[in-house]
């Protein structure tokens, strides 16, 4: 069943000086429960411009979003009843919790907001949403600045999760974090993908995780998507020149030394 | 001996605060003349206390406790960082170690035109050089990095971040030093960019054979790149070799996790191997 | 297991008390504080304080250096200075404060709503605020006060707070237009919170230390400017405040003649409130940019060790042998 | 898979290019930065028209007018010529307000701003003209010369941090929260009536009219040194804070660890890298205090009886001088507008990248 249908949306800025940038270019694509889509590209090439109009911080130029086949309600109960379904980690764990807030306020904010559990019921929910991203109950009220950077994205996450959405849509969740609690992160998401059956859109410049944790895989560069199939599909076999070198750029150590004791062996 | 450029004993740095941090602990090792070394490692490892270290580039309340670094100049000379009054050290930095910093946008000068700052270099380190010589050899540079000379009159923000990156390499290769520690020069920069970047690092270093120090914490390009590895972890070098062995027949068990820690691009879709 | 909640939440409300609080925590804020807290007091107790009306003449003691009688001395027609500073108190703090009061008010307004909106809203209020920073303030004060013939006190701080609130708008809009951007502002519009919830919850609270020093700020310029007219003599110089004292002493030549009690006291209270609003500032400063305050004291602490945060070069201090550079 | 095969245009995504702001012109002469500078004019047209304005809804805003208050207290003038008073103020009640507004700027523009009660019914004009250069002379000699000591010495300040030197930062603080007037007064009390170094307030000594000659200039320098100094003293604090603090951001800044990892020497190093960045916002803020310190030091010419524009509306306000007021005002915030251009023009060649959407 699809969920969420990105139609045909172009989104055009003005900027000061320099004209109009056509920061999307005609890009379609849909989204379905249980499924996670990578968005790839460079910097640049539009990748976050989707996850803002997404998540109508900007308003496409034309086009159109569907969730359920219903378009997004310009506001109003209905744009907050959309929001409610589509939640957003962003990419600076850092820069995106309040410094002024404890933990429990930023998990606490979505569940009052769209009146997701009962008052009485505010705590208990806390509590299974930070046991549902690993985190300590103690952890509630703590502030962002005594987190680490893994445990404040975690928190990220489970304010995404409190209003109990379908769609997920992660900016770049892990490339602020350390390397090697990268992947817990990453497994923590699509174990809730699994388990919750959500829809994740996945945005990215690494290839690797994308291919790792997506089904499908879009190729952006420049506001158009230039390639689009399944994970492997599109990294192992790319069709399109730009995600050829995309690949070919991407550190492959495997390749590399395959390649190395190759051509030792053929010197042999 | 004779193919040591840089011979690291015992090296060891804290942060003289209340209570002192130990950043670098007793490190050894030793750096080939041509080689590119590999120094990977999670954010608060060291390995940029160790980088800047060396080269006694650290600020107070950094303190260097103990160990030796000894310069082994390409004119015989060996030259011990450690006992270097300020004066002589102003003189060897650049000169002989010069160094591409993180991020190549807050790394020039804003209200400089990049020329001028490349200019700095020679002016202050080859006072014999004319104004006409240094702005050939400004120009020479840029050519170089394929900057292209006539951008000399730019300033950093005129410039794409790649490019203010190659302007920072040619900085750094400037007075052919022997030795550029390379502190993550990629990190900021999109992947095709990144890629082209390192291209050039490695045709250059291969045309005027220096050697590099290359921090990072992304081992896939590290592994890539280096001839040999180090990987650092709460201070401590933890593993030092080739970046093959490093590949095939990791020692330390950090070093296996750290390399899992990487998803495959290629191959069975999975982790890295382990 | 109710207990301990209870426990942890009445901790964090009083952590998050204490937070609003941290930036006056610090011993520049609080000296200032203590200073600042001793002029009010003797605002608030003039009527006890002070050993004889302020407006008591005495023939017989004019002109006269401190004594036991006058710790101050006396003016040209007897009063007593003492009495005077202590009552003139009352007018600096609160004009001072009221002053404050508007302008912080005015430039929360316009300073958080231009930094918040874009566009040409955002660009036609700061202009507006713009307007204000550049044209000479004292100036029009004095003209507009020179129009009423006998100004109260609230319409001198009306006019101090109308005129001086750009600075702080100017302040607080670069700030807020920096937390626009924040990830933490853009999350809170992506979970649909409303505009104004964004502006008083999210917001405000990051700019509390930004509004604190430009309320101080206001003040140190109210009391400046509302001296200054008193001096100059277009406020009533039958209402007591130091600037009234100071216009009445030069009038009467204590300057030329050394009447040293007379002039000294009632610049000395303005410096020294001067100084402990500075003080309070420096303190929010440091605050707010930990930079400013490491740099003095770690240095400080550092040379201690014997080293110096300027060296550019790397300190070696190998257990055996002190090698120092320099 | 559906690879969409849209033709590829190989200098869309040049790994060189991609990102870049360059602009074009890059070699020949210096760019202007027209934009900046434009935005800039704007503002200041703006700023003039809102100050003119104010000028004139000020007496139009008051209860009774000018000339009665005027009137009430100089009783030997007749009922006619009070009605030719008001209608050289422009006060002329059977007016429309928009009609007066439109006469003020004809007014204006022409350059009249009406006559002075207060000097004999002389020209507004001729009256702030001769005061004028003296306000200029002093007030911008010291603020300039402020400036500069309080940005240099800031520099230091911040660059020796944690040396002896912060303590100047407490003692200029000290110095700039005393209200300028008072510290006028205790300087004229200690070095004019006690110690008889400098003379007694005026701007040069009796019996002289302003000429050109050494000995004229000399008379002027000794009279302006006391009031000069006490501004400069009084307004130095604001400076030096200012300049220390944006050094110690601009001193963590990468590119000065690249200056010393480049071996620059220390002296090159603060003044070519570390305070040439730190000094623009300083101007920012230079040109937006200039408004705020012109006002603050014209109390100056009251305790130094310096026969500047201060001075002029001092004597203006007691005298209930309403057009020498309102002429006194504008011409300050002019000057103050002019003070600023120069300030902004400077910033722009000083930062590179106000040019950068330039021509």
């Amino acid at each position: 069943m699809t969920l969420l249908e990105f139609d045909s949306v172009t989104k055009v800025y003005s900027v000061r000086g320099a004209g109009q940038i056509k920061a999307l270019d005609d890009v379609s694509f849909t989204l379905e429960s249980g499924q996670t889509i990578g968005v790839v590209g460079q910097s640049g090439s539009g990748k976050s411009t989707i996850a803002k109009i997404l998540t109508q911080l900007e308003t496409a130029t034309s086009g159109e979003v569907r969730l359920d086949g219903r378009p997004i309600p310009r506001h109003g109960s209905g744009l907050r009843r959309y929001r409610q379904q589509l939640r957003m980690v962003f990419q600076d764990p850092f820069a995106s919790l309040n410094p002024y807030h404890s933990v429990r306020h930023h998990i606490e904010r979505p569940l009052r907001l769209d009146q997701v559990v009962p008052r009485d019921e505010l705590k208990a929910e806390v509590r299974r949403l930070l046991e549902r991203v690993q985190l300590p109950i103690s952890a509630a009220d703590r502030r962002p600045h005594e987190l680490s950077g893994g445990q404040r994205q975690r928190v990220a996450i489970a304010r995404a999760l409190a209003s109990r959405p379908k769609i997920l849509v992660a900016d770049e969740p892990v490339s602020m974090l350390d390397v090697s609690i990268r992947l817990g992160v990453l497994n923590l998401l699509s174990d809730l993908q699994r388990e919750e059956g959500l829809g994740v859109l996945y945005i990215t410049h690494d290839l690797a995780t994308a291919r790792h944790f997506s089904n499908e895989i879009i190729v952006l560069n420049q506001g158009r998507i230039v390639e689009r199939g399944t994970a492997d599909d599109v990294i192992l076999r790319p069709s399109h020149p730009y995600t050829q070198e995309l690949r070919a750029a991407s550190p492959d150590p495997e390749k590399f030394f395959a390649s190395i004791s190759d051509a030792e062996g053929g010197a042999r | 001996m004779s193919n040591a450029l840089l011979s690291v004993q015992n090296f060891s740095v804290i942060y003289d605060v209340d209570p002192p941090v130990q950043a670098v602990t007793k490190i050894d090792f030793e750096l080939r003349r041509g080689e590119i070394l590999g120094l990977a490692g999670e954010s608060g490892c060291g390995k940029t206390t160790l980088a800047y270290g060396i080269q006694r580039l650290l600020k107070a309340p950094a303190v260097i406790t103990s160990g030796s670094v000894v310069f082994h100049d390409a004119s015989g000379d060996d030259i011990d960082i450690s006992g270097l009054g300020v004066e002589d050290m102003r003189q060897f930095r650049w000169d002989k170690i010069s160094m591409v910093f993180q991020g190549a946008m807050n790394a020039l000068n804003p209200v400089a035109t990049i020329g001028s700052q490349l200019e700095d270099v020679f002016e202050v380190h080859r006072p014999n050089m004319s104004k006409a010589q240094r702005r050939e050899a400004v120009v020479e540079l840029l050519d170089i990095v394929k900057v292209g000379g006539q951008r000399r009159r730019s300033f950093p923000h005129e410039l794409s971040g790649g490019m203010r990156q190659r302007v920072m390499i040619a900085m750094a290769l400037a007075l052919r030093p022997q030795l550029m520690v390379m502190d993550e020069p990629t990190t900021a920069l999109d992947v095709l960019v990144q890629r082209e970047i390192l291209r050039q690092i490695s045709d250059l270093r291969d045309e005027f054979g220096f050697s590099v120090i290359f921090i990072t914490h992304d081992l896939p390009l590290l592994l890539e790149i280096s001839d040999r590895i180090a990987i650092m972890r709460e201070g401590e070098i933890v593993e030092l070799a080739t970046a093959e062995r490093i590949w095939n027949n990791p020692q330390d068990e950090y070093t296996k996790k750290l390399l899992s820690s990487f998803p495959r691009l290629t191959g069975e879709k999975g982790l890295v191997k382990r | 297991m109710t207990a301990p909640l209870n426990i942890i939440t009445r901790s964090t409300a009083r952590s998050r008390f204490g937070a609003a609080f941290a930036m006056f925590r610090n011993r520049k804020s609080i000296t200032g504080l203590s200073i600042l807290g001793f002029f009010v007091l003797v605002a608030i107790f003039a009527d006890v304080l002070a050993p004889y009306s302020p407006t008591k003449v005495d023939p017989t003691a004019r002109f006269q250096a401190p004594s036991f009688e006058h710790w101050l001395g006396t003016t040209h027609i007897g009063e007593d200075v003492l009495s005077q500073v202590i009552h003139g108190t009352r007018g600096v703090i609160v004009v001072g404060f009221l002053a404050a009061i508007i302008a912080t008010l005015i430039a929360i307004i316009v300073g958080v709503i231009s930094g918040y909106l874009s566009g040409w809203r955002s660009e036609a209020l700061s202009a507006l605020t713009n307007v204000f920073l550049v044209i000479p303030g004292l100036p029009l004060i004095i003209i507009v006060a020179s129009m009423f013939d006998n100004p109260p006190l609230f319409v001198i701080a009306a006019v101090l707070g109308l005129i001086g609130w750009a600075w702080g708008a100017r302040v607080l809009r670069a700030q807020t237009m920096s937390l626009r951007n924040r990830d933490f502002i853009q999350a809170a519009r992506a979970n649909g919170e409303p505009l104004r919830r964004i502006i008083a919850v999210e917001m405000l609270p990051n700019l509390m230390a930004l509004i604190a020093a430009s309320f101080v700020g206001t003040v140190t310029a109210a009391i400046l400017g509302l001296t200054t007219l008193s001096y100059i003599g277009v406020i009533p110089v039958t209402t007591y405040n130091w600037g009234t004292i100071l216009n009445w002493a030069s009038a009467q030549g204590a300057f030329r003649q050394n009447q040293w009690w007379w002039y000294l006291p009632p610049g000395l209270c303005i410096a020294a409130i001067g100084v402990a609003l500075s003080l309070i500032n420096f303190g929010i400063d440091e605050y707010v940019n930990p930079r400013l305050r490491s740099a003095g004291e770690r240095a400080r602490a550092m040379k201690k060790k014997g080293l110096n945060i300027n060296d550019a070069v790397t300190a070696v201090r190998t257990n055996t042998t002190t090698k120092e550079t320099r | 898979m559906n690879a969409i095969q849209t033709p590829l245009h190989t200098e869309d995504y040049d790994a060189l290019e991609v990102g870049t702001t360059a602009t074009t012109a890059s070699k020949g002469s210096v760019r202007v930065p027209w934009r900046f500078l434009g935005g800039r004019a704007l503002f200041y047209a703006f700023t003039l028209w809102a100050a003119v304005t104010i000028n004139f809804l000020l007496p139009r805003l008051m209860k009774g007018d000018a000339v009665s208050a005027y009137l009430a207290r100089n009783r030997n003038i007749s009922p006619e010529a009070a009605d030719g008073l008001r209608a050289l103020l422009g006060l002329d009640t059977d007016k429309s307000l928009f009609q007066q507004y439109i006469d003020y700027w004809s007014l204006l523009v022409r350059g009249d701003l009406g006559v002075s009660l207060l000097h004999g019914l002389r020209p507004v004009t001729e009256v702030i003209s001769q005061a004028l250069p003296w306000t200029i002379g002093l007030v911008g000699f010291a603020t300039i010369v402020s400036f500069a000591i309080g940005t240099i010495a800031g520099a230091i300040v911040g660059w020796r941090r944690g040396s002896r030197l912060d303590a100047i930062i407490p003692i200029t603080t000290f110095l700039s929260t005393i209200p300028y007037f008072w510290l006028g007064l205790l300087a004229i009390a200690l070095f004019s009536v006690n110690l008889r170094w400098f003379p007694i307030g005026k701007a040069y000594g009796v019996g002289w009219s302003p000429e050109l000659s050494f000995e004229f200039i000399g008379q002027v320098i000794h009279h302006g040194f006391l009031p000069a100094m006490t501004i400069v003293i009084a307004s130095l604090g604001g400076w030096v804070l200012g300049m220390r603090n944006m050094m110690l951001t601009v001193l963590d800044e990468d590119y000065i660890t690249v200056a010393q990892a480049k071996g620059m020497t220390n002296r090159r190093v603060l003044w070519g890298y570390a305070a040439r960045n730190a000094v623009l916002p300083q101007i920012q803020s230079f040109a937006l205090s200039i408004g705020f310190i012109v006002g603050g030091t014209i109390v100056m010419e009251m305790v130094f009886s310096y026969p500047g524009v201060g001075k002029l509306l001092l004597d203006a306000t007691n005298a209930k001088d309403y057009a020498l007021m309102q002429g006194v005002f504008l011409v300050i915030t002019l000057s103050v507008l002019v003070a600023n251009i120069l300030a902004d023009v400077a910033y722009a060649f000083l930062d590179p990248r106000t040019r950068q959407t330039g021509a």
